[in-house]
């Protein structure tokens, strides 16, 4: 998975404003990615840069997030839902203070009735060979207790950058899912898309016959992993514990 | 055995080493491939999708490289041959079920289109770093087959004979290619495979035991679904194959394992000697470097150098005994690889002290040069 | 630099080999465990967790080995001493992620308690054939530090020791453990923490703006820094430059890769520093005609052999591996141009025997006393085999497998024999 | 007419389920008080209602107590790697269709190191009956926390209490695209084989999670009494309640658990959309080959 085939910039460039505009460190933010974004995309962001092998990126992101917890552990991840999927979910469940951002580079060909106006060689070899399902990943995410959850495509700049910095302030397992493709078929995914704000996410999966919903689905509260286990050990420990500052 | 040779190539054809690798396949009668996309293995999978239709073939891009052999393994003991495409970092996913394919014995094909490495490394550049792990990746004990094609023709003829092994000592065969050999185009005579039938059970089914093997050392096998209620395991089993945990067991099953492979080396080896018999310097080198070593002999010789070439078809099990002889005729054993000393040790052990032995790691860079070989030759 | 006194159990205690690693750990000064349940090496998880809270460490279980590796990676760049305890079938998944481990030069430490293999094999039961995985079970060239103790008291120390050299290369360092040591109780001296020397982190001191990841210094290695202290680090498991700069394949097909990428050094760092690194117990080495070579449980098994056969009037010497990996082959050479031969036991069918035999360079026989696992050898085998390298006249082509009282009582005759029919 | 006599005789003295067990592995390994045997006599039972061709009926489990099922049950039978025995038994359904696939493991090994494969067969939607066995902890090695642990029970890798969410399973199913799932306990015999049955007749991912005691680990650390004592508890807690909405069904520390028949749809096997798939797909006939040169 190259990070030039996936037109990464838009998104990388919605992080920095995002950084830009938000009151935070950018010194504690560190970025954890199996994508290999080139040095000139990540250098003029300050941030520290991690790649990891294909699928473990949240992974590596819980152990940084655990060894140091005064970090903010922003994860960018191509391989979300096919090697990474079990991370996923566990990381949701646990409920670890990291930022996930999809970068979503999964091809539909066929869109509210309208077929891709791009012609495309190894189609059938788009994320899962052609023919079978996606996940719908709002709804996964959700149903295994991510506390935010927001799908935009990457040209919606604004919006975009807005979401990352909330979530960047937010503490708990978020999620924002990218549509990140080549150029062409990104607009043809843009003009194909409607914001919806808190739609169920049961219905936010992407098929030929409706629309491309986008928005903020999700946003709530739920004690992070460090949280509980800080309150549960202090708990039966008592002052012996020492708790983990964040 | 099931297959049948309905839109099976004959002929002559233009095809890059991946896409004979696939077509290889398809002629021993692989009908089904699992896959979880990686450079530079790609084409072998893109080649078998275009093809599968019409050999019935099934595809399926499974989510990760460790569910994906699990499923060949799983497609395999249903009586079809089944193969799996990826390159280094896949493979290391992979090894536990080298292992349980080692203690299942299933015969299933691993193609390992190497790159540069350790970890992502160079996706596109060739390299020769899995050669020591397709050994030694899995946990435990055991021996397997691993071959190394350098050319499209020999990536198709190896596949097929790849098949063949791992039918006829029931245990995972590696195909250890690199990516020069995989995208390298060429000539490929497809001509019909002498194929090895697998070895069915054929007693009574009240009296069929998954692990009794006969003198060869090799149980015969069943397929699912035939009625024979039969129990495999990872666990160290019994010829019933049910889990006894002590190890009398264990050497029964692990001891034969490794046999069944060490003492058929002799059938199973094959090398490609050039040039040996009088010569002083000899270059062992196998897969893609191997061309650039037979070159060099050759110019070696234009120099009035006695210079010679044995070139490793089969890696493993190694040829011990053939670079023993050698290495006793012989001054000196180059071996060229594109790694930092691999099979290199393995050779310094087989020469026993009586050649000495140099290595050249070679670069990505010098893939397609020879000169650094023929340096190495008239230095000694 | 001392151990932190409230990280060191100091006393005596009567506990096993497993409980031993947890222990050694935290006097380590470990402040991270990622993990997953796997027999036999579970009690050292849950000895670590019992005592974490207590230190400020943290154990977290993951979802599968992949992420416990995964976790172990992120936690050391984050400035933690992190470690991960698993055995074969966990070892064979973390396989990928050691790989970046060593490529991104990450200073960790994995135990694996190893157990008869392959596959599932005999869980509850021991092993040593994961040897030549721990050195070669991932893609690409890279070197790593493996040692192998053989007692409770030994499974202490060697966690130290382990985490030291990991800081000291900024590599993967295994503790090949297996499941006897494991689950061996005996007692445990853990000395003041004064008396324990703890290797710090190799951290860059110079100013910010000139820090470059892959810089070495005279021993090949380079200073680390952590995450987040605003260094704007770039750390990438693709082939890199000293900078950590990605290096394309276009650059890769021109240049010289020795020269331009940081490749040549994970090996290099280890194999040039191997004098430092490697450490063996010789026993009556000087004047012996047979020695035997033995690492682990193995080791002590052997040492019964060893007085029988000196007391039957053989001049037998004894070399242990401490470091498995990197091997000592210097050592091995010298001592191949004095004796008949060397005498490995080890509980598989042969790993570090070859590596014996090609440092012998065919000066000296080597037998093999091979064992499947599940349990360890019988004296009797390598007393045999001792005996049969001392009457030995001819020079052997290859590595001879001894074949053990276990095989005969099993197959009748040798497996051999048999398939030769 | 003797012939018969006897034959008459041997099947009154046959026990049903001797025909299904591989009565020489028997007694096994499980603990008294263990629900696993439940299960599997829920399993056989459903077995016999389907009356399938047995010969064509496999059985794949993963590791752990659960994982030894394979290993009592007289079919074609695999026990696999840890967590794989989904991905195992996809390789078997796709290279013989003809055979009806069971998947039979625990919690640990399906949701924990397996929660991947599990998300992805229901994703695909192959054809195949996953049971699993939850109860709430690593029994094999010993003890440890397992991500269906609930809060704030006490394990030997959570000497403190567990202060993990639990996953809730049938959730996670739905979300992944699962067309029936069902939770029953091990109390709740008849109900599981009828589900069991059920499952076997819907095409595609069928997912019957079975609630289960676990009298050696679970229920002794958390001091919760016998085998028999949790199934009393399950008696007076467990709500049955079909169709229920998957987010309710989180299961706290000895509280009320929900059970019953949540998730029944239809969605295209993976068969089915990858035989489409071929007959649309352009193959390369030889001609084209040619051209290609």
């Amino acid at each position: 998975m190259k990070a030039e085939e996936k037109n990464t910039e838009l998104v990388v460039s919605a992080f920095h404003d995002a950084l830009e505009r938000t009151p935070i460190e950018k010194t504690r933010v560190c970025m954890v990615s199996d994508i290999p974004f080139p040095p000139r995309l990540i250098r003029p962001l300050g941030v520290d840069f991690f790649h990891t092998t294909r699928g473990r990126a949240i992974p590596f992101a819980t152990g940084m997030k655990l060894g140091n917890p005064k970090l903010k552990v922003v994860v960018f991840i191509g391989d979300l839902v096919t090697l990474g999927g079990n991370h996923f979910v566990h990381a949701g469940r646990r409920n670890m203070d990291i930022l996930i951002i999809c970068v979503n580079d999964s091809i539909y060909t066929r869109i509210a009735g309208e077929e891709l106006p791009v012609k495309l060689e190894r189609i059938r070899f788009s994320s899962y060979g052609s023919f079978e399902e996606s996940f719908n990943i709002p709804h996964l995410a959700n149903s295994c207790g991510a506390v935010y959850i927001a799908r935009w495509t990457a040209l919606h700049k604004e919006e975009l950058s807005g979401s990352i910095s909330y979530a960047l302030q937010k503490n708990g397992f978020s999620l924002i899912d990218v549509l990140s493709q080549k150029s062409d078929i990104l607009e043809f995914y843009h003009t194909n898309s409607e914001v919806r704000e808190e739609e169920d996410t049961n219905n936010v999966a992407i098929t030929e016959d409706k629309k491309i919903i986008v928005g903020k689905f999700i946003d709530r509260q739920r004690p992070t992993f460090i949280d509980s286990y800080n309150k549960q050990l202090s708990r039966v420990m008592g002052d012996k514990f020492v708790k983990i500052e964040v | 055995m099931k297959e049948n040779q309905k839109g099976v190539l004959e002929g002559k054809y233009k095809l890059s080493g991946n896409q004979a690798c696939a077509e290889g396949a398809i002629s021993a009668g692989c009908r089904f491939l699992g896959y979880h996309p990686i450079t530079p293995s790609f084409e072998i999978v893109e080649r078998y999708a275009q093809r599968c239709g019409d050999v019935d073939g099934v595809l399926i891009q499974m989510e990760d490289e460790i569910s994906v052999l699990a499923a060949v393994l799983g497609a395999s003991w249903t009586g079809r041959k089944a193969i799996t495409v990826t390159s280094g970092p896949g493979l290391s996913l992979m090894l536990e079920h080298v292992g349980l394919g080692v203690m299942l014995e299933t015969p299933c094909v691993i193609v390992d289109v190497q790159r540069g490495g350790p970890s992502e490394g160079l996706p596109n550049s060739p390299g020769s770093g899995d050669v020591m792990q397709a050994r030694w990746g899995s946990h435990g004990d055991y021996e397997l087959i691993a071959l190394s094609p350098n050319s499209p023709q020999d990536m198709f003829d190896l596949t097929i004979e790849a098949f063949n092994f791992s039918e006829k000592y029931r245990t995972p065969v590696l195909i250890m290619a690199d990516e020069a050999v995989g995208h390298m185009t060429d000539e490929v005579v497809i001509s019909p495979p002498e194929l090895v039938e697998r070895k069915y059970y054929r007693g009574p089914k009240e009296k069929y035991l998954p692990y009794k093997w006969d003198k060869d050392l090799i149980p015969p096998m069943v397929d699912i679904g035939q009625g024979y209620k039969f129990h495999v395991t990872g666990l160290t089993h019994d010829e019933r194959g049910y889990p006894v945990m002590d190890e009398y067991c264990q050497e029964w099953n692990v001891h034969r394992l490794i046999d069944k492979i060490r003492l058929y080396s002799d059938e199973i080896v094959r090398i490609e000697e050039e040039e040996t018999e009088d010569a002083d310097v000899v270059v062992v080198s196998y897969g893609i470097s191997s061309q650039d070593a037979q070159n060099a002999v050759k110019r070696a010789r234009e120099d009035g150098i006695k210079a010679g070439s044995l070139r490793l078809v089969t890696i493993w099990p190694f040829p011990e005994k053939q670079v023993t002889e050698l290495a006793r005729k012989v001054k000196t054993l180059i071996v060229a690889e594109m790694n930092y000393g691999q099979i290199f040790y393995e050779v310094e052990r087989c020469s026993r002290g009586s050649a000495n032995t140099v290595l050249i790691s070679r670069q990505p860079s010098q893939v397609h040069h020879h000169e650094d070989i023929l340096e190495a030759i008239k230095k000694v | 630099m001392k151990a932190n006194p409230e990280d060191v159990f100091t006393g005596v205690y009567y506990i096993d080999g497993d409980v031993a690693c947890a222990y050694g750990a935290i006097a380590a000064g470990c402040k991270f465990l990622a993990g997953y349940p796997i027999t036999p090496s579970t009690e050292a998880a849950e000895a670590f967790v019992r005592r974490a809270p207590e230190v400020g460490a943290l154990f977290i279980q993951m979802e599968d080995e992949l992420g416990s590796i995964a976790a172990v990676l992120g936690a050391a760049w984050a400035g933690k001493k992190a470690m991960t305890i698993t055995s074969g079938p966990g070892f064979s998944l973390m396989m990928e992620n050691i790989g970046l481990g060593a490529a991104l030069e990450i200073p960790f430490v994995i135990i694996n308690i190893q157990r008869g293999g392959p596959s599932t094999g005999v869980p509850t039961r021991t092993g040593q054939a994961d040897i030549m995985q721990s050195r070669w079970g991932s893609h690409g060239d890279y070197e790593v530090i493996a040692l192998s103790p053989d007692s409770p008291q030994e499974s202490f120390e060697f966690m130290i020791k382990a985490f030291n050299l990991a800081e000291r290369y900024r590599c993967p360092v295994m503790l090949m453990s297996d499941e006897c040591v494991g689950h061996m109780t005996e007692k445990v001296v853990i000395p003041p923490a004064s008396e324990i020397e703890i290797e710090p982190r190799r951290f860059y001191k110079g100013p910010k703006e000139d820090y470059i990841p892959y810089k070495r210094e005279s021993d090949l290695v380079s200073p680390i820094v952590k995450a987040g202290d605003g260094y704007n680090l770039y750390i990438i498991g693709l082939t890199h430059d000293e900078r950590g700069y990605p290096i394309s394949d276009e650059e890769a097909l021109k240049k010289d890769l020795d020269k331009i990428s940081t490749n040549r050094y994970l090996v290099d760092k280890i194999r040039k520093n191997r004098d430092d690194i490697i450490e063996v117990v010789e026993d009556q080495i000087d004047g012996a005609e047979v020695v035997v070579v033995s690492y682990g449980i193995t080791s002590r098994v052997a040492l019964k052999a060893i007085e029988q056969a000196r007391s039957d009037g053989i001049k037998v010497g004894s070399l242990r591996l401490i470091t498995v990996w990197p091997f000592p082959e210097k050592r091995i050479e010298e001592i191949a141009a004095r004796v008949k031969g060397f005498v490995v036991p080890e509980i598989n069918y042969g790993q570090v025997a070859f590596e014996v035999d090609r440092c012998s360079h065919g000066e000296a026989n080597v037998i093999l006393v091979p064992h499947g696992g599940a349990s360890v050898h019988d004296p009797k085998d390598i007393l045999g085999a001792i005996h049969r390298v001392a009457s030995e006249k001819k020079r052997y082509e290859n590595v001879i497998e001894y074949t053990t009282g276990l095989e005969m009582s099993v197959f009748g005759k040798r497996l051999a024999e048999i398939a030769r029919k | 007419m003797e012939a018969s006599k006897t034959l008459t005789i041997e099947k009154e003295q046959r026990h049903p389920m001797d025909e299904l067990l591989r009565m020489d592995r028997i007694p096994h390994i499980w603990c008294p008080g263990c629900g696993i045997g439940a299960a599997v006599s829920a399993f056989a039972a459903a077995l016999e209602k389907l009356e399938f061709d047995l010969d064509k009926v496999c059985v794949v489990s993963g590791i752990g107590c659960t994982g030894r099922v394979a290993g009592y049950i007289k079919l074609d039978s695999f026990h696999t790697t840890h967590g794989r025995a989904i991905p195992f038994a996809t390789g078997i359904k796709l290279g013989n269709p003809d055979l009806k696939v069971v998947v039979f493991s625990g919690d640990g090994d399906l949701v924990s190191i397996g929660g991947n494969h599990f998300i992805h067969a229901a994703r695909r939607n192959i054809d195949m009956v996953v049971i699993c066995v939850n109860n709430f902890i690593y029994a094999m090695t010993g003890g440890q926390v397992a991500p269906t642990t609930p809060i704030p029970a006490y394990t030997t890798t959570s000497p403190f209490g567990n202060f993990e969410p639990p996953s809730n399973i049938p959730r996670l199913a739905e979300a992944a695209g699962a067309v029936y799932v069902a939770r029953w306990t091990a109390l709740h015999l008849r109900r599981l084989t009828e589900s069991i049955v059920e499952a076997f007749q819907r095409p595609g991912f069928s997912v019957v999670e079975v609630i289960s005691p676990c009298s050696m680990y679970y229920s002794r650390i958390n001091k919760l009494g016998e085998g028999i004592d949790m199934l009393r508890f399950y008696h007076d807690n467990a709500i049955i309640r079909h169709g229920e909405p998957t987010e309710n069904l989180d299961i706290d520390y000895q509280k009320q658990i929900i059970i019953g028949r949540f998730v029944d749809r239809e969605r295209p096997t993976f068969m089915d959309s990858y035989r489409k798939w071929l007959s649309g797909a352009e193959s390369i006939s030889k001609e084209k080959v040619d051209e290609k040169n």
